[in-house]
């Protein structure tokens, strides 16, 4: 046979046992391409585009939506098959265990919620582009590859893969001038900041000759690190604290937050946090857990820092997306306190809280675009959701169990979040840490409160406007109340399994 | 004798000077420029480290990085057009509409 | 009989719940047969134990049943429990037997008002509340009955309560009481704390053996009691509320406020005197509060022009001789004053109510005068209680104010004699000030007033001839040694009959013997300084009527500090009153709303506001701003780990 | 002093010097020149470091491709001229230098001047020109690295149509 | 026992809201009359605690234990004591009030309402019976978010204000103890090696003094800011102002029990040397409110926030009794929590009546009613003497075995706490003198109507509970005698301080 090809067999041969652990991502970046050309074609339709509608996608919402179920069912499947598959694929750049694979599961949840909701938007404001599915699929798809890579240079492409796709859905509406500003904003820094992740790398790369994660654990060892091998760690702390908006990194999110697309926003909120957070704890605890001394001061102070700014910022916001920005601002400084906690405790409470919080942040996303009209989101608090409950009692209810669960209240799934990172951070000794996060939670109280108060309390402002809500936004919207409360009133099963998932991210601690 | 620290040193230089662009200039695409300049510093560390370590990984560290730099300077380009045909002008100053 | 007391306050009780209920349904005639019916109904089951009690040897004459245990918590308890002993017979007496004298008497004198049956809903409930008080066999269900008659003599002064000044006498009565109620709490907080029991059984027996003479405890247990009964029986300084409670309807004026519930401190303090022997130097403050008390009264009630006035500043008055009397631990002299005095002032009421009656609700005796012909029995009741009440023998008056003025005396008190003494002639004088203006001379009131008036129906003259003879005879039952001797060697029966109580107190039991010939000299003395008093009002209201502008023309300041009750009730209200308002207001503006609102809650509310205004501030939706922002966190950390690590 | 001594000391200012005027010259057009010649540089230093392959790219891709595209938008958008709003606020300036120098400070006197990376390729016998060859980079691009390289694709597809996404001119 | 007896009272109301939500919302005489059903039968079906509670039996009884989230050693944990007993009844006995007197005053969301009120319940029935620190922790937040719709919803016109208030008070302290509670849950941890939120077994265990001032803090700031104690007290005015009369009465009558309770149940038996040491400032602090509560009520030109201050003022006195430390003073407090449950409860239901007929609660506006409104005034009075602690009414009981409790041990604390009960009598029959007697002034009172049949049946029970604890408390206090002594006895005995010598008291028989 032709000794030409013989690289490409050994290549094939060295990829092919690993496939197993990427059935996920190839299902959904298929499924993406898929929803990209189908239309192209414009399969499955007899008309063209109408006048002032912008493309027409008819296949890309279900090829899509598709995609990730067959995703969620990979997953599904990986998740049982975990004891056999469990392991690092593709030379160790990918790594199939508890955590990434539960994380993964979240964020394709969030996706799928993400595009049920956004059908219905993308009908409203005319914006029928077969790219935008495929941008969620694929950011969808940097976010899976993120939460699994075991590999700096594989987090540093997936990272990008993620980022430059939510950049350019930021934008997405780009005949309006806020959109177009909040993505360049987005853009900016974040290319900025992707050029101090890889000086980081490179640091670490240069001080420990890898980027595997696990061999720079070894690397790393415990002990006196040098003051290089710290500014690399500082750097690419700073890259991930970007992503997930840790003050003082956390500028463009209450701005970006605002320009993009509600649904977007939504999947911003989550998905993004939730992939660049795994990725941020597996490299902590993976490579410099030899170091925790090292990193725990430092995410104490964002933490206190990002808590008090997002809450406290968040106080006076009218319009609700920004609003959440902030919130979401400070709800990653709830999960920095998990981290801090650096224990199998504090990693189960992280992941437990990601779930949560992707539910109760998608959840109040939902109602947020469901109660938008075309061409005008309408996402002023006091304008736009005075009396809302009384014309949606549905989606009323709904938005006020979101904001109690965001809160922190009995039975839903952000107490439960909340109770979990307080456990950790006591057991932890940070007792003082838990106690300032209970003075911001007080704080964040009043402005979510506020939204209940408009909702029921507040009368509408001049001529009130009824929507209606499309059947695929009310599966969302059902399956996030349904999460929200499963969470919080049944945290038992969803614990067991958060604490299953991160068994193997750290050595040693008790647990609960 | 000029070894890996020379090296090193440089591409914190220009690391540097990649940084004060970003911050100084209003001109978006040579902010764009300046953030070239510091990806191409990180390149310039990798490949000593890569080098000196004797390890092939620095150096597809450095190809991704060039990659990513193409996309992002697509991406980019494309935002800045779309952003003139906004406001007539690449002055990133001339969009502070989100703020608070 | 012992099975039967809870009948004595029951039937009261009975008439509350049926008049209070159905009062209005039933009409007025059934009304007046139940409200008087059930008070005679518990006096006839009095008398009943009266004679039970009578027939026992006087060493144990003491009925007793108790009910159910009322508040059993931990060590402490105190049950719902009566007990009659000579003492707590003669209140129940009196009360049931002048009680239902005063509610015949309402009978008439209530006679088409609109709350008929809620008036005799709260009279038959103040009935119920006394007996208790002077049956409870333990100082809680005592101070039950107390509250309990405190608060009928607030719905009861506030009876008619459109009229705003009279609804706020009832108040004032209300609260003045409370702070004796105050005390006498602390006093029962105390008793509890030094015997673990608050029963008469426990306490006054070991009172001698648990307390020592004059010690601490004894002294502020007796101290905080007292200022119980100085709220209860208006004394220096808690007098004010007594002449306002006038406001309420004459009989209840009577019943209350001078025959039965003012007197209980009197009883209190007897009751307790196992106690007070133990604090002498208390008992020595209650005789000095007494005697000044009677003094001070009797000054004030001498320019007042209201005809109930005088007669509520004369009740002080004489509620402070029966204190002087305890004071010097001549209790039973003191009970004895207590029950002549519900006589005669009864009928000094009633009397006086049947004037107003006639006059159709006219109080001022300026404008009254030569009422004689017009209310015939009404006078002759009313001349025989003033001459009782003056002090002339062989009045009920006489007999027991003397007593208790011997008694002082021989206690070795000369000063509080003095006082006393002139008090006495004051007494007589303002008396019969009040009787001359009423009764003589020409009538100063308008012309219809004169066609109207005229004598009150039977159901109110009836109770004024049985009270009147009363004052006359009342006292004969308590004839001191000093003249029942004379008179064939009577000891002193009442004093007799009270001895099982009392007999521990009884510093001087006399013998019935040695009758120091001063006491006839006092005794003539006292009679001396009445008449004195009698004739200056006569010489000053019939004579020479000019003669009272004259005095007063020249001693002005005094009159008009007499006139204004000394601005006993304005000084409070600047002492007190007006800071305490002061105070409370500034507890809320200032502290509340102001300090712990506005401050505490508003400041923080304003300072996370302010923060938030700072925070959202730095989004200045400058791109390079965040950079820098960014960068300068980068910085921070990367400094962090050069130079702190 | 070797001649590769030498190189370096000449790449290195001439990669600073034009690094500079690209962040101060008011003129885009120049500002794109001088980038491309700080690129030339860095390839130059590559080459000095025997990593020939990336030198290649250097200056195929970036200088060739990405500056051409930089240099075409400003065309197009016309931004040939001098941008009058091009002068940043003095204190931002100044914050930007002070932090940047302090930035660096802490870099190099952090330890880059002492820094000695774990060396272990001539002890690998793996001779740097060698490991810096098209062959050995394209083996491990395709064998050990072949997730990110997929990544990578995928990225500069999605790049590519984000792009005409966000590019395209109206309807 | 088999069936889940706690359980079913905790959540009959849950029950109740579906059959409520099935009801058409626009039909709101039968939402009234199915919730008023639901409540009833929730008072029928809870009316047997009061016999199956043995006083004689167990510390906690009718126990229900299933584990709940077992990794955190968390348990659906239910238990009653005595006092529990009593505050449970209370509770079902005045839902049914608290609907009838709604049937007027709400007259719009009528279904969120009553659905709320039904939520509400539970919430405080849980709160009440729970012997798990998280199953307690999370009844304890349940609750207040149906109170914060009540007020924010249905009050006055500063409802947003006083709702807001109310809930980041009472959130603030819950977190903070939701932090201690953890602490101690860690501490017991490290003890003994197993992982429980139970109360029984968090009692067992001895906590160094240090740790149990820190957590007898946080826990009494979370109950002292419910109670309210001085100065915690700002949000209640409001509240309760604010307030609908069905919530003000709740949240007189039951929501401030959580508080004293939470004393009672939690704080201090968890940490009984912290408790003794800091003996004195609670005190204080009691005997403050009582005095201060009362002079300020004293200057209100509202009834309804006169009222709010008179219950800062008799909180002060369960408090008070709480901190006696002997039987005598907790029992009374205890008894009081139920009067200050009745009185004020009946108080607020007749400032609501007030307010139907003439739309104000400023006393400026009353006056003379006694006249119109004769039974009307009855009842009124005698609520009012109860509240101000007559004999023969209820109050006075628990007053009195307050004072003479507290007498046993701080003299002088009781002596200052009694002025309060002459302040009581003058700031209440001064309001009801403005409001009842003297002349009408103002025509508009002339012609209000005396109490229908439907106030009547609001008011006629309480008035016959007040006068029966009044005149006959021993069944209440023999029910409740256990576990006080139970509870006396732990505080006092728990060893690692000297009891602070209190005067010894032997009976003389």
């Amino acid at each position: 046979m032709n000794p030409e090809l013989q690289p490409l067999i050994d290549a094939y041969r060295l990829i092919d046992p690993s496939l197993g652990a990427i059935v996920p991502v190839v299902l959904v970046s298929l499924f993406s391409i898929a929803a990209l050309v189908a239309d192209l074609f414009e399969l499955g339709t007899t008309r063209g585009p109408a006048e002032g509608e912008e493309g027409l996608a008819i296949m890309a919402p279900y090829l899509s939506i598709l995609g990730v179920v067959l995703g969620l069912v990979a997953i599904v499947w990986q998740a049982l098959r975990l004891d056999v598959m469990a392991g690092s694929y593709f030379n160790g750049m990918i790594i199939v265990d508890g955590f990434g694979v539960f994380l993964t599961a979240v964020i394709l949840v969030g996706t799928l919620i993400t595009l049920l909701v956004t059908i219905g938007y993308c009908r409203r404001e005319n914006i029928q582009l077969a790219e935008y599915y495929y941008l969620v699929l694929m950011s969808a798809v940097g976010m899976m590859l993120l939460v699994q890579s075991n590999n700096l240079v594989m987090i540093f492409a997936a990272l990008e893969l993620m980022s430059v796709g939510v950049y350019v859905l930021t934008g997405f509406r780009r005949r309006r001038a806020r959109a177009i500003e909040g993505a360049l904003k987005y853009f900016v820094l974040g290319a900025f900041s992707t050029g101090f992740l890889v000086y980081g790398m490179a640091l670490l790369y240069g001080l420990t000759g890898t980027f595997d994660l696990a061999a720079m654990g070894v690397a790393v060892g415990a002990g006196r690190a040098s003051p290089l091998l710290l500014a690399g760690l500082g750097l690419v702390l700073v890259g991930f604290g970007f992503k997930v908006a840790l003050v003082p990194f956390h500028m463009w999110s209450p701005d970006v937050y605002q320009a993009a697309p509600a649904p977007i926003t939504g999947f911003m909120a989550t998905g993004v946090k939730t992939a660049a957070f795994a990725a941020l704890a597996r490299f902590l605890m993976t490579s410099f857990d030899g170091l925790a001394s090292q990193w725990i001061p430092v995410l104490w102070v964002l933490a206190v820092l990002t808590m008090f700014v997002g809450n406290v910022a968040a106080i006076r916001q009218d319009d609700i997306k920004r609003m959440l920005a902030y919130s979401s601002i400070a709800h990653a400084g709830y999960l920095v306190v998990a981290l801090v906690a650096d224990s199998a405790l504090g990693n189960a409470a992280f992941v437990y809280y990601l779930a949560a919080y992707t539910f109760m942040t998608l959840g109040a996303f939902a109602v947020v675009v469901a109660l938008g009209v075309s061409g005008d989101e309408s996402t002023s608090i006091s304008r736009d959701y005075g009396g809302v409950a009384y014309r949606h009692p549905m989606l009323g209810a709904a938005m006020a169990l979101f904001m109690f669960s965001l809160t922190g209240i009995p039975p839903t799934a952000g107490f439960f979040g909340k109770f979990a990172v307080f456990s950790a951070a006591v057991d932890a000794g940070h007792v003082g840490l838990a106690v300032l996060m209970v003075f911001a939670s007080v704080i964040s109280a009043y402005y979510y409160l506020r939204v209940v108060v408009a909702m029921y309390m507040g009368a509408p402002e001049g001529e009130p406007v009824r929507v209606q809500v499309p059947a695929m936004a009310v599966i969302a919207l059902i399956a996030t109340v349904v999460g929200v409360l499963a969470l919080g009133i049944y945290p038992g099963g969803w614990v067991d399994l958060a604490r299953a998932s991160v068994a193997g991210l750290q050595h040693g601690a008790g647990l609960p | 004798m000029v070894g890996p620290a020379h090296y090193i040193t440089l591409s914190a230089v220009l690391f540097t000077i990649g940084v004060i662009g970003v911050l100084t200039r209003k001109n978006a695409i040579i902010v764009f420029m300046a953030i070239e300049i510091m990806l191409n510093a990180a390149n310039l560390a990798l490949v000593t480290f890569a080098m000196t370590i004797g390890d092939v990984a620095g150096l597809i560290m450095v190809l991704l990085v060039i990659a990513v730099a193409a996309a992002e300077a697509a991406v980019g380009l494309a935002i800045i057009v779309a952003m003139f045909r906004h406001r007539e002008t690449v002055n990133i100053e001339a969009f502070n509409v989100l703020r608070g | 009989m012992e099975s039967l007391l809870w009948l004595i306050p029951a039937f009261p009780l009975a008439g509350v719940a049926i008049n209070g209920l159905f009062g209005r349904k039933l009409g007025d005639r059934v009304v007046s047969v139940i409200g008087p019916g059930a008070v005679g109904a518990a006096f006839a089951m009095a008398a009943a134990s009266f004679i039970a009690l009578r027939g026992l040897p006087p060493a144990e004459r003491l009925l007793q049943q108790t009910l159910y245990s009322w508040l059993p918590a931990g060590e402490f308890s105190a049950s719902i429990g009566f007990q009659l002993d000579p003492l707590s017979m003669t209140m129940v007496l009196v009360v049931t037997g002048v009680g239902f004298l005063i509610h015949l008497y309402s009978v008439g004198y209530m006679h088409g008002d609109g709350g008929y049956a809620r008036y005799f809903a709260y009279l038959n409930l103040f009935t119920f509340a006394m007996l208790l008080l002077v049956m409870a066999d333990n100082f809680l269900l005592l101070f039950v009955g107390w509250e309990g008659v405190g608060l009928c003599s607030y719905l009861l002064i506030g009876y008619w309560f459109e009229d705003q000044a009279k609804a706020d006498a009832g108040k004032k009565a209300f609260i003045v009481n409370r702070i004796g109620d105050f005390g006498f709490l602390l006093g029962i907080f105390l008793i509890f704390w030094t015997f673990g029991s608050v029963a008469f059984s426990d306490v006054l027996p070991e009172a001698a053996t648990r307390l020592t003479l004059g010690g601490d405890l004894a002294f502020w247990i007796c101290l905080f009691l007292f200022i119980g009964a100085v709220g209860k029986s208006a004394q220096i300084p808690l007098f004010v509320w007594l002449p306002d409670a006038m406001a309420g309807p004459t009989p209840v004026s009577a019943l209350i406020h001078a025959a039965t519930m003012v007197t209980a401190g009197v009883y209190m303090v007897a009751r307790a005197h196992a106690l007070y022997e133990m604090a002498p130097q208390v008992l020595a403050l209650v005789a000095g509060i007494g005697a000044a008390t009677a003094l001070f009264a009797a000054t004030i009630g001498i320019v007042q022009n209201d005809i109930k006035k005088v007669l509520a500043y004369s009740t002080i008055s004489q509620l402070g001789y029966m204190f002087l009397g305890v004071g010097v631990a001549a209790f039973s002299a003191g009970i004895f004053h207590l029950v002549t005095h519900a006589f005669f002032k009864a009928v000094l009421f009633l009397g006086a109510g049947s004037v107003i009656h006639a006059l159709h609700g006219e109080q001022d005796m300026r404008t009254m005068g030569g009422l004689k012909p017009k209310l015939p029995i009404t006078y002759w009741t009313m001349l025989a209680a003033t001459l009782a009440i003056a002090g002339v023998p062989p009045l009920a008056g006489f007999v027991s104010k003397d007593e208790i003025l011997w008694r002082t005396w021989d206690g070795g008190h000369s000063v509080l004699w003095v006082i006393g003494f002139i008090t006495a002639g004051l007494t007589a004088a303002y008396m019969f000030r009040l009787f001359f203006l009423t009764f003589h001379g020409s009538f100063r009131g308008t012309k219809e007033q004169w066609g109207h008036a005229h004598e009150s129906p039977w159901t109110m003259t009836v109770p004024l001839v049985i009270l009147g003879a009363l004052s006359v005879v009342g006292g004969w039952i308590g004839l001191p040694a000093a003249l029942g001797q004379p008179l064939g060697g009577i000891a002193n029966r009442f004093e007799g009959w009270l001895a099982p109580v009392f007999e521990a107190g009884e510093h001087a039991v006399h013998e019935p013997h040695a009758i120091p010939p001063i006491e006839y000299g006092l005794m003539t003395a006292s009679v001396a300084i009445a008449t004195l008093g009698i004739l200056v009002a006569y010489w000053a209201y019939l004579r020479s009527p000019d003669l009272p502008g004259r005095v007063v023309a020249r001693s002005r300041g005094v009159y008009t500090l007499l006139y204004g009750k000394y601005f006993v009730d304005e000084l409070y209200d600047f002492l007190i009153v007006r800071p305490f308002y002061a105070l409370s207001r500034f507890a809320w503006r200032v502290i509340d709303d102001g300090l712990i609102d506005g401050l505490g809650v508003g400041g923080t509310g304003a300072l996370v506001k302010r923060g938030s205004r700072i925070v959202s501030r730095w989004e200045t939706g400058y791109v390079q701003g965040y950079a820098v922002a960014f960068f300068g966190g980068v910085f921070a950390i990367l400094a962090y780990y050069y130079l702190f690590r | 002093m070797t001649g590769v001594d030498v190189a370096f000391w000449i790449l290195a200012a001439i990669s600073v010097g034009a690094s500079l005027v690209v962040i101060t010259n008011r003129n885009p057009v120049a500002c794109v020149l001088f980038l491309v010649v700080a690129f030339f540089a860095l390839a130059g230093l590559f080459v000095t470091l025997h990593s020939h392959f990336l030198a290649a790219i250097q200056v195929i891709i970036y200088a060739g491709a990405i500056m051409v595209l930089f240099l075409f938008v400003i065309l197009l958008l016309n931004l040939g001229q001098q941008q009058w709003f091009d002068v940043s606020n003095n204190p931002l300036r100044v914050t930007a230098v002070v932090f940047g120098a302090g930035f660096l400070a802490l870099l190099v006197g952090g330890g880059i001047s002492g820094v000695t990376p774990t060396v272990r390729g001539p002890a690998a016998g793996i001779s740097p020109d060698l490991l810096g060859s098209t062959g050995a980079i394209g083996a491990a691009l395709y064998t050990a690295y072949f997730m990110p390289f997929i990544t990578i694709a995928l990225l500069l597809l999605l790049a590519m149509v984000g792009a005409v996404a966000i590019a395209r001119r109206e309807r | 026992m088999s069936v889940p007896y706690l359980t079913l009272i905790v959540f009959l109301p849950v029950l109740g809201m579906a059959l409520v939500a099935a009801v058409p919302g626009t039909r709101h005489d039968a939402i009234r009359r199915m919730t008023l059903a639901v409540t009833i039968a929730h008072f029928a079906l809870s009316l047997p605690l009061w016999w199956l509670y043995k006083s004689s039996g167990a510390p906690y009884q009718l126990v229900e234990r299933r584990p709940w989230i077992t990794a955190f050693g968390i348990d659906y944990h239910l238990g009653v004591d005595g006092v529990t007993v009593l505050l449970v009844l209370l509770t079902t006995f005045l839902m049914p009030l608290a609907v009838l007197a709604s049937w007027r005053y709400i007259d719009q969301h009528v279904k969120e309402y009553h659905l709320l009120m039904l939520l509400l319940t539970t919430g405080m029935l849980g709160v009440f019976v729970a012997l798990d620190l998280f199953v307690f922790y999370v009844f304890w937040e349940l609750m207040l978010v149906p109170m914060y719709f009540i007020i924010g919803i249905w009050g006055g016109e500063r409802r947003i204000y006083a709702a807001v208030k109310f809930f980041l008070y009472t959130f603030i302290g819950g977190l903070l103890m939701l932090v201690a509670i953890l602490v101690l849950y860690f501490y017991h941890y490290n003890l003994t090696g197993t992982y429980s939120y139970a109360l029984t077994d968090l009692l067992a265990i001895d906590v160094p003094l240090r740790i149990q001032l820190g957590l007898f803090l946080t826990f009494g700031l979370a109950f002292a800011i419910k109670v309210p104690m001085f100065p915690f007290h700002t949000w209640l005015p409001d509240a309760h102002v604010e307030a609908p009369t069905a919530g003000s009465v709740i949240l007189a009558a039951v929501l401030l029990k959580m508080g004293t309770y939470g004393f009672y149940r939690f704080a201090i038996p968890l940490f009984p040397d912290a408790a003794r040491v800091l003996l004195p400032w609670m005190a204080t602090l009691a005997v403050i409110g009582i005095l201060y509560g009362a002079m300020v009520a004293l200057v209100q030109p509202n009834i309804k926030k006169l009222v709010a201050y008179s219950s800062v003022s008799h909180l002060g006195f369960v408090m008070l009794g709480l901190f006696a430390f002997n039987v005598v003073g907790v029992q009374g407090s205890v008894i009081q929590m139920i009067n200050h449950g009745l009185s004020t409860g009946a108080l607020f239901f007749i400032c609501g009546m007030l307010y139907e007929r003439r739309h104000t609660y400023e006393i400026e506006s009353f006056g003379g009613l006694s006249s119109v409104m004769p039974v009307f005034a009855t009842i009124f009075m005698i609520v009012t003497l109860s509240s101000i602690g007559l004999p023969g009414l209820n109050g006075f009981v628990g007053e009195f075995l307050i004072l003479v409790g507290m007498f046993q041990t701080h003299p002088y604390m009781a002596g200052l706490a009694t002025v309060g009960v002459i302040l009581a009598a003058y700031y209440m029959l001064r309001m009801f003198g403005r409001v009842m007697f003297g002349p009408i002034d103002d025509e508009s009172n002339r012609g209000l109507p005396d109490l229908g049949r439907r106030e009547l049946a609001v008011l006629v029970p309480i008035v016959i509970v007040i006068v029966w604890i009044g005149v006959y408390p021993k069944p209440f206090l023999d029910r409740t005698a256990p576990s006080v002594e139970r509870f006396v006895e732990h505080v006092t005995d728990s060893g690692l301080l000297a009891v602070e010598e209190p005067i010894e008291v032997e009976a003389p028989r």
